[in-house]
């Protein structure tokens, strides 16, 4: 049983240093702010969420904190993003020229 | 289990190096700032690694955070000396 | 030019003495002497999980004492030199609205983050932080409150009053480690109790969160100060 | 067993922390940066936790917790600075 | 071997700092470099207390009171580096309060523009 | 009445995180939790509207359950689908910003809206005005307001709807 929990750990860990792994690679790749912060946001929160997994079914009693841990991260973390998101876009950052559509600029017109 | 540590600490080093070379030679003053509170937050992992976790803490909680928001309420100020 | 060239022969003057001290360095096998009383008595003198919390608190006591002394003239500095160029708020440019989601965000951690500061100071004869590290993240909770709400304005009586109070009681504390147990700051004022549960290591948890406040009250007055600065 | 998949898991967090590194460094915008250090501080809440089961010590993980708190705040500064909000 | 590579990662620190604080013109800048020295400072000091293959000071289940001797490493630096990094933040707060009341005088950050104690 | 349920759900709320930080219910535990989850509310008698959206009935209960439980799909969805994009050589992105409307009211379910979006497949949470979210896309699949609300606001409403109203 401790050898299933063993491997499982082990498993969960490399998915989620894979994830975060992903989120580095859209860092570097994508085209411009709004989708970097994308890639960053989604595959940092489910990578970490998932190494804290990992390490919990190979330290059962570690499971309290690192539920803490996980909870912190899955509320800041779209915060942080969504403020820094904000900011940009009303500091006027480029989007990328692949961009289709932009309702917020149709709506609230170009910020001072 | 040292080896593994040994490659923790070569490759915090290297992100260190790199971001207080950003926090000297970084054309934006705000980013300089990020960068000297980015130095810390990393220099407490490396503490972690090195086994002195009260270190690690002060290290995140006063040397990076405090000090990079005094220097943000001081630049938000001073706007236009920034780029003398 | 010539500035530059100074400054780049001092620096290869030190870098050179970073290098023998580098390659002269070999780490010690075993701890020197002062390490060794401290690991081996931290536990069954002063009842402390945490050895560098037992030496901050009790072992180099007057020290932090000085230490906390030294960071209350730093903040009543920092408020003397700008106490001239604190804004009437009349003059202040348009700040950017905050978010619905920051505000609401923020209302909703700042409970939360207030207890996290809480449980460093208190268990930081237990665990890594204590006082300074406590005392920063509520200061951090500060902070958030003024990011969330630039226009509000901290209460300075508050703050103060908590600074002294907290400030008070930690000598008074260590006064009363004079006459009852062996020395000034002396911990053995409260039974040592059972190693590893909250109420133990006799006074240093009430030390603690007494530095814990204190620290708290001074960064929070040095933040206010700094944020209520008028835009130049 | 577990010690592979630890030593695998550590060297591809690396290779992430570089790649962030990468774009911190790079970064065309002051905003781009700040995603980097966003991430660059997640990814550093998994080596802290990594580090941890390494050594052993359950406690290391209260540092996990203030950094998780203060890599928020930081972002939330500079992103406030960056639309002149205070 | 891992105590020396802090070490001369913290010594580059340094060295980066200073050339930063010597180099740059604007007051806030060499701020920043000063504080980015100052880290190095601590984890130099950090590194001289470190010990192969030993555990943080802190006693619980995974270390006991009996073999702390021969498992902790040494504590002392750690409560150093503790006191000055509270210290180096009431110093930076103090230079920054400096520096905003310097603008407010001349109206700039070039270290140039202030004259009046040079000799 | 109002004021008081709100005090007790923060008090039962920080009581649980105190007790989830220590890992134990031991008697002195315990008592200073009792004391620091008490002092806390205090302090922000005025700032607790945040908490008092929450539903307490057994109703908004398994809708909470349903409601992480779809979340966690659709992360890990989002997770996958973010993969493929940024491993195919030709980074096949299409991006946009949308508009939203949700009818949510209560600004704890509007926030928790927020963070699922932005979490979820493709799509992260600009700017919240009113009824009106504006939505970055990766892949823009319809800058209609109906389409676009159907397809991503929709999930996630029936849920918070429940809970929070």
């Amino acid at each position: 049983m401790s050898m299933f929990f063993d491997l499982l750990g082990g498993l969960l860990l490399v998915c989620g240093a894979a994830f975060l792994l992903f989120g580095g690679l859209g860092l570097v790749r994508m085209p411009d702010l709004f989708n970097r912060i994308q890639a960053g946001t989604k595959a940092t929160t489910l990578g970490t969420l998932l190494t804290l997994a990992g390490v919990v079914c190979l330290r059962p009693e570690w499971g309290f904190k690192l539920l803490l841990i996980g909870l912190f991260i899955l509320f800041t973390n779209p915060i942080s993003s969504q403020v820094l998101a904000r900011a940009a876009h009303r500091s006027g950052t480029k989007m990328s020229d692949k961009t289709c559509v932009d309702k917020l600029e149709e709506d609230f017109g170009e910020k001072p | 289990m040292s080896a593994l540590i040994l490659a923790m600490v070569v490759l915090l080093a290297v992100v260190l190096i790199g971001a207080a070379l950003v926090a000297i030679k970084g054309k934006s003053l705000p980013i300089a700032i990020l960068s000297a509170g980015l130095v810390s937050l990393i220099a407490s992992v490396l503490f972690l690694v090195l086994a002195a976790p009260d270190v690690a803490m002060t290290e995140a909680a006063i040397g990076s955070g405090l000090t990079t928001f005094l220097f943000f309420f001081v630049l938000s100020r001073v706007r236009g000396g920034e780029n003398d | 030019m010539i500035k530059r060239a100074a400054a780049l022969l001092l620096l290869t003057i030190i870098g050179g003495i970073f290098f023998t001290l580098l390659t002269g360095y070999s780490a010690d096998e075993n701890l020197n002497l002062t390490a060794q009383y401290y690991a081996e008595n931290t536990a069954k003198d002063i009842g402390a999980a945490n050895i560098v919390t037992a030496i901050i608190v009790t072992y180099r006591g007057l020290d932090t004492l000085g230490e906390v002394t030294v960071l209350f003239l730093a903040a009543a500095i920092v408020g003397l030199v700008l106490a001239r160029s604190r804004g009437a708020g009349a003059a202040q440019t348009v700040k950017a609205p905050v978010g619905e989601l920051l505000t609401t965000g923020s209302h909703s951690l700042l409970p939360l983050i207030l207890l996290l500061g809480i449980y460093i100071f208190v268990n930081g004869h237990l665990t890594p932080g204590g006082g300074f590290q406590g005392g920063a993240v509520v200061a951090s909770a500060m902070l958030l409150l003024l990011l969330a709400n630039p226009v509000k304005r901290f209460n300075h009586r508050l703050i103060s009053i908590i600074e002294s109070f907290s400030g008070f009681s930690y000598v008074v504390i260590g006064v009363l480690g004079l006459l009852l147990a062996g020395g000034f700051l002396d911990n053995r004022i409260l039974p040592i109790g059972e190693f590893g549960q909250l109420f133990s290591a006799g006074a240093i948890p009430l030390i603690y969160s007494l530095i814990g406040l204190k620290v708290g009250a001074e960064f929070s007055s040095i933040l206010s100060n700094l944020s209520e600065a008028e835009e130049l | 067993m577990a010690e592979v998949f630890i030593y695998i898991a550590a060297a591809i967090v690396g290779v992430a922390l570089l790649l962030a590194l990468y774009r911190f460094v790079k970064g065309p915008s002051d905003a781009d940066r700040v995603v980097a250090f966003d991430v660059l501080t997640i990814i550093s809440i998994s080596a802290i936790v990594l580090a941890a089961f390494v050594e052993g010590r359950g406690i290391y993980l209260d540092v996990a917790l203030v950094y998780a708190l203060l890599s928020f705040l930081g972002v939330i500064a500079v992103a406030r600075y960056l639309e002149r909000g205070f | 071997m891992i105590a020396q590579l802090a070490m001369a990662t913290g010594f580059a620190l340094i060295l980066i700092g200073f050339y930063g604080a010597l180099t740059n013109r604007n007051i806030l800048r060499m701020i920043v470099a000063f504080s980015v020295a100052n880290t190095g400072v601590h984890l130099v000091l950090v590194a001289v207390g470190y010990m192969n293959g030993r555990t943080a000071p802190i006693l619980d289940s995974a270390v006991s009171a009996t073999e702390a001797v021969t498992r902790i490493i040494d504590p002392v630096p750690q409560a150093l580096v503790l006191t000055a990094i509270v210290i180096g933040m009431g110093v930076t707060a103090l230079m920054l309060a400096f520096a905003y009341k310097l603008y407010e005088k001349k109206r700039s950050l070039d270290i140039g523009k202030f004259t009046e104690l040079r000799w | 009445m109002k004021k008081a349920q709100d005090f007790a759900l923060l008090f039962a709320t920080l009581l649980l995180f105190w007790l989830l930080l220590n890992g134990s219910v031991a008697v002195d535990v315990v008592l200073v939790g009792i004391g620091v989850a008490l002092l806390i509310p205090f302090l922000f008698r005025d700032s607790l509207a945040v908490f008092s959206e929450l539903r307490v009935t057994p109703q908004a209960l398994m809708a909470a359950l349903a409601y992480a439980v779809y979340f966690v799909k659709e992360l890990i969805n989002a997770n996958i689908r973010l993969a493929r994009i940024v491993l195919s050589p030709s980074l096949p992105v299409e991006p946009g910003i949308v508009k939203v409307r949700t009818r949510l009211k209560s600004k704890m379910g509007r926030l928790l809206l927020a963070n699922s979006i932005t979490l979820t497949p493709g799509t992260l949470t600009v700017e919240l005005d009113d009824e009106w979210l504006y939505v970055h896309w990766v892949k823009v699949e319809s800058a209609d307001v109906e389409a676009a609300t159907t397809s991503i606001v929709a999930g996630f409403e029936q849920y918070l709807e429940v809970m929070y109203g």
